[in-house]
């Protein structure tokens, strides 16, 4: 029995309104094969499931065509709906009427034209759709986090409580990441140590979570439930085993003139470190760059006074392969370089730094012992003018083009740290716009103000002008008052912009998940999906999926654990059963589709083949569909078109060509 | 000549081969067609001269199913097109025994007449063992003399050279043949305006009758079943007052076969319309080479066919000529 | 523009891959970025997906544009999928040059989830390009006519 | 008249090039221009003028004659919305229409002293006069 | 090694050292500057309204003589260089201007951009070598601090002009340590000095001359070098202020030696 129903949703007035539904009804209801055609107001809602369902039943539908929103929206939902009512799920086809018609025209008459054929094109491949089963496959029950920031930890944390293993891959020589670099957290002040380090120490020590800091992931092969990874252990020429964390070694290095990463290179650090004093794994790593005895072959200083003979020279890289049932990535942010942004005189003077500069001086410890002091001379400023949105909510050619969302929080606290440390010290915030949703976020920033005196001007600045005597003459403007402003200052802090981490997109890339224009990952769905990549089995976690502040990312990083967790709990996968298949009858055995496949999922085989009446044997390809991607890229290869994909299969897709071309 | 026809008898005696692929005598001196020999015996009928153009490595794909091994003869443009088939197993190279076999240019009837000759009987000149110069024309007007030279398939004249890709043994002298540039045809129509360019296919093709002389001869389209013999894209053959299959058909048998035609010319030869189909695969062959980097199908069976392959920074479609 | 021009509404197929292209269109349509109703996405998994037969038959049908919108390359769902997509356009495209298609009837561009203003712009350009061609009558029919 | 305004403002668009809607009103424009104290009309407000389709303001006004066009809101704006461009397309709309010329010939000699380069009045008359 | 050369207006008249200096100075360096012929007037500022065509010619004809030779063009003044650069700009990437101009022209083969616009600032850093300068200096300037006065018209725009940082410029900073001095940094040598201004409003002027002047003095300069003949006039005449200002090409001929000679020549 063949028959199709077709659905049309109103999405209220989303598609309604440009849409004429019950025109769209009546042409659909002349399509060959159609049987049944109704509108609903909403489709998706429980009503116009039940709806959907109820035909189905009522008409022995062998196919449906729901005209509704896109199918990245609600295919899933819809495909669950026929299933429940007894019809196979990928008989199921969606007409994108609302992102792709309705919401795009103004023209009734022409939005409704549209929406036919759109319609008329799934009846047409509905038409020759064909039941799939989806296949299964095992799940791995091991996370991997990329990236041993908060973000990095909380979700380690988050899975490990849940009895699954992780490992987490960390490419400096310790977890903390940005936050360890804080000295305090807003809108509450805490020390930023105080509450981070705890949440550190868990992770070393919970047994389920396995840190491989120092290391990068190298590649990434599988889908989902079932991941390789490839890790690259840098060589750190310590003995993670044996060595005590004494620290001798550190104190008696000769070489002692690299920048510390940790104090945003405000301070120097020996060839022998570790970032900072509460580094976990407490283990140092050399530094080969600096190392004098890796560079020349002389020195040895560390390994003569290392009671615990850690150090090795001669330790080398090693690769380790792990599998994974899912993969987590909480790369994190950089703050961006401030090459475009001379006016300013970052480059030019040493009083003028970035926020996370100012956050290591206030440090107690960082570079001063957490005395503010100006960088040139070591003397306490009077007048302290912070810029705001530098490199932020630009124009694609002069910067970010989005908000880094946590800078006027920061500032808000920076001035108010300040001010309340250090009264008779003026400070001057020019601002665009103060956004502070959050909460108790305004009421923090209002309390710089009104409490802690902190003068908030409305405006931009210019330029920052160094002065021969030393100071910074900042060229402002007072958009309230209408006024220019050269305010003489001794220290300016720049709020520049963030962005993710530039190893992100290589490991975006081996893990074929999508970034946006700014490097940022693409989550799933931005409202229902956000803390999953469209890639399944790869996860989202922290900033880099968009700039957020400490408590939005813990609370991602727990939405992120969770859905690993749901996914590792699974013994089972449901395979996608879009797969490409050969037709063995007529396979040439050519080669042309393995050499293209991105999964190594075809492979051939020698089989007798009955090609009427004469049995031969061929060579024929076999698809592996627990591989197979479902890309398609062989179904252009083979020359003969025997390789097809189920679900876009070539009669699916020419149907449908023709369908609109009519 | 008398040394081949002795090696095969030498080889099909002694059983080192079951039976032997060349070509034999037609119904006139000027269409041999291709032809098993399966005895000694047989090779009396056996023949090799300059009108033996046809392409030999296709039949291999079945005697590559046949009982032993098949003794084939090739020339060294055949050569490529065998190595095509072995890169894309259509035939089994143990079950081919190839004799590489020299060519001094393969002529074309087409060419010979175009030079005004007509009403032909007999050709002679055109003997493996001759200096191949000069063709005695007999018709039935009295004898003409043509130069060996003019008379040549157009592949001849901008052969790919006379050496062989893959071989067993070989024997016969070549000579030389290579006095044009392959692509300036593909060159003078892409020169033309969009609507010349037009006119001009839309002139060649008209004359296309659909025999399918052209897939069948081709080594590339060795497909089980054609896609315009499956049903897989609703493009099966149809009528022949449907328009689809003419206008596309050229062009998208040029696209199956890109990268993996070696530009052996046969299509051309056996178009019964004249129509010069290689001036499609060539315009392939060059963009290929123009914009992924020389390409010879056939040459190396290691090799990559461009179009399975890619690299990070190929052109984009727009970027094109 | 000739009156002509301006009344013609061409048949413009884009082929549309699932995870950028697709997503972009979506983008566009949410973000209420308008494009003429002449464009007709078909969706597929990938742009390698596109065979040049699926080109052919919506010409042969009666397209007067075909464009094939994927990932950027680099950024493919798949890893590798547009890079094949790129060579085979390419090609196919300088193909249907040389036998005389306006040059402006085909077009491939990479659209990624996040560029649904480039979708629109893309978009509103192709069917200007196709609307200033005209009806596409030469891929219709190569033999027949003379 | 309502059809005038707006044409006018579109010119102004049309002949700079720049897009006033792109502006996020931050001020660095103003912040950074040498010629602000004599301005009656600010370089930030320039954009909002022109989405506000008040162009006969800005032909009233003072600004356009002390701008220098040193580019330096150009070179700064973080939103490439360009304010010099905008005071140039103002600045021009008036001197194209008759009598708007700034600089008269007869002017000259009063304002001339021997050293001036011919680079000054060449420019001069370039920004003032039609 | 020759370059097509556009002097300008000022170049001519009050400007002439500036022209005279520069000339003597390449020939010690090793190359030649060819005057094009029947070059006229850039205008000065260069038209910022883009509907403009016919004050964006004069560039042209200069732009496509230097591209008939297969020359590179070279400029002294920051005005000529400015205007020059952004038409030639034009002429790359602006259709409609690049359709109209050639229309107009009537050339024998369009001009679309091809020749290379150069400062002789950029011939110095880009062609030259600022370490093959210092080879030839034969009286370096030893113990003089010496501050670079840029302007506007070298810097900005910067995404079309690409002459240096257009807030932090090093370029006369390193010809100045090249010819032996040391380089005054101080940080209003980007901001403008008033320009055309100073003709009908002569306060404003002096106003953002002093701004310069002073700071350059705070920073201890002795002397300001620039390329611009309009900020010469401006510093010169409207700050109060000592500190003398003169082109960078007298104190480029000075350290080579060849100052003299020019001055005995000249008659300025």
């Amino acid at each position: 029995m063949h028959g199709i129903g077709v659905f049309v949703c109103h999405c209220g007035s989303n598609i309604a309104a440009t849409v004429d539904v019950k025109k769209v009804v009546e042409m659909a209801k002349l399509e060959p094969g159609v049987v049944h055609a109704e509108d609903y107001q909403y489709m998706c809602s429980e009503a116009g499931q039940e709806k959907i369902a109820q035909a189905i039943k009522e008409k022995n539908l062998s196919g449906i065509v729901v005209c509704s929103c896109s199918p990245r929206m609600h295919e899933a939902t819809f495909r669950k709906c026929a299933e429940k009512a007894g019809l196979n799920p990928y008989m199921v086809e969606i007409a994108n009427l609302r992102e792709q018609c309705s919401w795009i025209h103004k023209d009734i008459e022409e939005g409704t034209e549209k929406a036919v054929i759109l319609t008329r094109a799934a009846i047409a491949k509905v038409n020759l759709n064909t039941s799939l089963e989806a296949g299964e496959s095992g799940v791995i029950k091991r996370a991997l986090v990329i990236g041993g920031g908060i973000a990095g930890i909380q979700t380690a944390l988050d899975i490990a409580d849940a009895g699954y293993e992780v490992d987490i891959v960390e490419k400096t020589p310790s977890i903390g990441g940005k936050m360890a670099q804080l000295d305090k957290t807003f809108p509450t002040l805490d020390c930023s140590a105080c509450i981070l380090t705890p949440k550190m120490v868990d992770a070393a020590a919970h047994e389920k979570i396995n840190l491989y800091t120092y290391s990068e992931v190298e590649k990434v092969s599988g889908f989902v439930g079932d991941f390789t990874v490839e890790i690259r252990k840098k060589a750190r020429y310590v003995n993670m085993d044996k060595c005590t964390g004494c620290g001798v070694c550190m104190e008696k290095c000769p070489s002692k003139k690299a920048k510390s990463e940790f104090n945003s290179g405000l301070s120097n650090r020996p060839a022998i470190y570790t970032p900072f004093a509460q580094a976990i794994p407490n283990v140092p790593v050399i530094d080969p760059t600096q190392c004098i005895k890796l560079k020349t072959g002389k020195c040895g200083v560390c390994e003569k006074f290392c009671q615990a003979g850690a150090i090795d020279y001669k330790q080398k890289d090693e690769v380790i392969t792990q599998k994974y049932g899912a993969i987590v990535v909480a790369t994190g942010f950089e703050v961006i370089k401030l090459d475009n942004y001379d006016e300013y005189a970052y480059s030019q003077s040493k009083d003028v730094i970035t926020s996370l500069e100012l956050e290591r001086i206030m440090n107690a410890a960082g570079p001063t012992k957490g005395h503010l002091e100006r960088l040139s001379d070591g003397k306490p400023p009077k007048n302290i003018v912070f810029i705001q949105c530098v490199g932020s909510r630009c124009a694609e050619n002069k910067g970010k083009s989005y908000c880094s969302k946590i800078c006027c929080m920061y500032t808000a606290k920076h001035a108010m740290l300040i001010r309340d440390k250090y009264p008779d010290v003026n400070v001057t915030v020019f601002y665009i716009d103060v956004r502070t949703p959050g909460k108790n976020f305004d009421e923090f920033y209002r309390r710089a103000v009104e409490e802690y005196g902190v003068n908030y001007v409305k405006g931009q600045v210019g330029k920052v002008a160094p002065q021969a005597d030393g100071s910074l003459l900042v060229h402002g403007v007072d958009l309230i008052d209408g006024k220019q402003l050269k305010i003489s200052a001794d220290m300016v802090v720049l709020a520049a912009a963030i962005e993710p981490n530039p190893t992100v997109r290589n490991i975006a890339t081996m893990l074929t998940a999508s970034i946006d224009t700014n490097n940022f990952l693409t989550e799933a769905h931005p409202k229902l999906r956000p803390v999953e990549s469209p890639t399944a089995g790869v996860f989202l976690s922290g900033v880099c999926q968009g700039p957020k502040d400490i408590p939005e990312t813990v609370s991602q990083a727990g939405a992120a654990a969770i859905k690993v967790v749901g996914l590792l709990a699974k013994d089972k996968l449901m395979t996608n059963p879009c797969t490409a298949k050969a037709d063995e009858l007529l396979c040439n055995g050519c080669s042309a589709c393995a050499n293209v496949c991105p999964y190594g999922a075809i492979s051939y085989e020698d089989k007798l083949i009955n090609d009427h009446g004469i049995r031969k044997t061929h060579r024929v390809a076999v698809v592996n569909s627990a591989l197979c991607q479902g890309c398609g890229a062989c179904t252009v290869a083979c020359p003969s078109g025997v390789m097809d994909l189920q679900g876009f299969s070539n009669r699916q897709i020419i149907a449908e060509v023709d369908a609109i071309c009519r | 000549m008398q040394e081949l026809i002795s090696r095969l008898k030498e080889l099909l005696e002694s059983g080192s081969v079951q039976r032997v692929l060349g070509w034999k005598k037609g119904d006139f001196t000027f269409n041999p067609e291709p032809a098993y020999f399966n005895s000694a015996e047989e090779l009396s009928e056996f023949v090799y001269d300059g009108f033996c153009g046809a392409n030999l490595s296709k039949y291999m794909i079945k005697a590559s199913n046949l009982e032993g091994v098949t003794a084939v003869l090739l020339k060294p443009c055949d050569t490529y097109s065998f190595n095509q088939l072995i890169k894309e197993h259509r035939v089994i190279r143990e079950k081919a025994y190839i004799i590489g076999i020299g060519c001094k240019g393969k002529l074309s009837l087409d060419a010979i007449k175009a030079q005004g000759v007509k009403g032909i009987t007999d050709i002679k000149g055109a003997e493996i063992d001759g200096d191949c110069n000069e063709l005695k024309v007999e018709t039935l007007y009295g004898e003409k003399t043509v130069s060996y030279k003019d008379s040549m398939l157009e592949r001849c004249h901008v052969c790919k050279g006379k050496e062989h890709m893959i071989y067993d043994e070989l024997m016969l002298e070549s000579a030389d043949t290579l006095d044009a540039d392959r692509f300036t045809d593909v060159e003078i129509i892409e020169n033309l305006t969009s609507e010349d360019k037009f006119t001009y296919f839309q002139r060649e093709l008209s004359k296309c009758i659909r025999c399918n002389a052209c897939r069948n001869v081709c080594p590339a389209c060795s497909c089980r079943k054609c896609v315009f013999d499956s049903t897989k894209f609703d493009s099966e053959q149809k009528a022949n007052v449907d328009p689809f299959h003419e206008s596309m058909f050229h062009i998208i048998r040029a696209f199956h076969v890109a990268g993996r035609c070696t530009d052996c010319g046969e299509c051309s030869r056996v178009c019964p319309q004249g129509i010069p189909l290689h001036l499609f695969n060539r315009k392939f062959i060059k963009d290929i080479n123009e914009y992924y980097g020389v390409f010879q199908a056939g040459e190396d069976i290691g090799q990559t066919s461009p179009l399975t392959d890619y690299t990070l920074d190929d052109m984009e479609a727009e970027e094109r000529r | 523009m000739s009156l002509t021009n301006e009344e013609f509404r061409p048949k413009i197929v884009a082929f549309c891959c699932n995870w950028c292209s697709y997503a972009g269109a979506d983008l566009a349509g949410s973000s209420r970025l308008s494009y003429p109703a002449d464009v007709k996405i078909i969706r597929v998994p990938c742009s390698c997906r596109v065979n040049p037969m699926f080109i052919l038959r919506a010409f042969e049908k009666g397209a007067d544009g075909v464009i094939i919108c994927g990932c950027h390359p680099g950024d493919c769902h798949y890893s590798t999928g547009n890079y094949y997509a790129r060579r085979r356009m390419t090609l196919l495209f300088s193909m249907l040059d040389y036998v005389g298609i306006e040059r402006g009837r085909t077009r491939v561009e990479w659209v990624s989830a996040a560029e649904g203003v480039k979708f629109s712009q893309t978009m509103n350009e192709f069917v200007e390009t196709v609307r200033s061609l005209g009806k596409n009558v030469r891929l219709g029919d190569l033999r027949c006519k003379n | 008249m309502e059809a005038s305004k707006k044409s006018r403002s579109e010119m102004v668009k049309e002949i700079s090039g720049t897009n006033p809607l792109k502006c996020m009103k931050c001020g660095k424009c103003s912040a950074s221009c040498p010629s602000y104290e004599k301005m009656d009309i600010k370089p930030h407000q320039f954009v909002s003028y022109v989405i506000n389709e008040d162009v006969e303001s800005l032909a009233k006004c003072d600004s356009l004659w002390v701008c220098l066009s040193c580019f330096a809101c150009v070179e700064r704006c973080p939103r490439d919305v360009k304010p010099g461009k905008i005071v140039d397309a103002a600045r021009q709309i008036v001197i194209r229409e008759k009598g708007g010329s700034y600089l008269v010939p007869d002017e000259i000699p009063e304002l001339i002293d021997e050293d001036m380069p011919q680079q000054l009045l060449v420019s001069a008359f370039r920004k003032f006069r039609r | 090694m020759k370059y097509s050369y556009y002097p300008g207006c000022t170049l001519r008249t009050k400007a002439k050292k500036l022209d005279a200096y520069a000339r003597a100075s390449a020939k010690v360096l090793g190359f030649e500057m060819e005057e094009i012929e029947n070059w006229q007037c850039c205008g000065g500022v260069y038209p910022l309204s883009g509907d403009e065509i016919a004050s964006k010619l004069s560039s042209v004809r200069a732009l496509n003589e230097a591209k008939v030779k297969g020359q590179e063009l070279v400029t002294l003044c920051s005005a000529c260089y400015h205007v020059v650069k952004r038409v030639n700009d034009d002429m790359r990437n602006v259709e409609d201007i690049r359709l109209r101009a050639n229309n107009y022209m009537k050339l024998d083969e369009p001009y679309l951009g091809e020749t290379e616009v150069l400062h002789f600032l950029e011939v110095l850093r880009d062609r030259i070598g600022f370490d093959e300068v210092k080879k030839k200096v034969v009286k370096p300037l030893t113990g003089r601090k010496i501050g670079a006065y840029y302007g506007c018209l070298l810097l900005r725009p910067s995404e079309i002009l690409g002459f240096d940082n257009p807030e932090n410029p090093t370029v006369m900073e390193n010809l100045i340590r090249a010819l032996g001095a040391e380089p005054v940094i101080y940080p209003y040598r980007n901001e403008c000095c008033g320009g055309y201004i100073s003709l009908k409003d002569k306060e404003l002027s002096k106003n953002m001359c002093d701004t310069v002047m002073n700071s350059a003095e705070s920073f201890e300069a002795e002397m300001l070098i620039t390329a611009c003949p309009l900020c010469q006039y401006n510093l010169t005449k409207n700050a109060q202020s000592d500190v003398p200002v003169i082109y960078f090409t007298e104190l480029l001929a000075e350290a080579l030696g060849v100052k003299e000679e020019v001055d005995a020549n000249g008659s300025f």
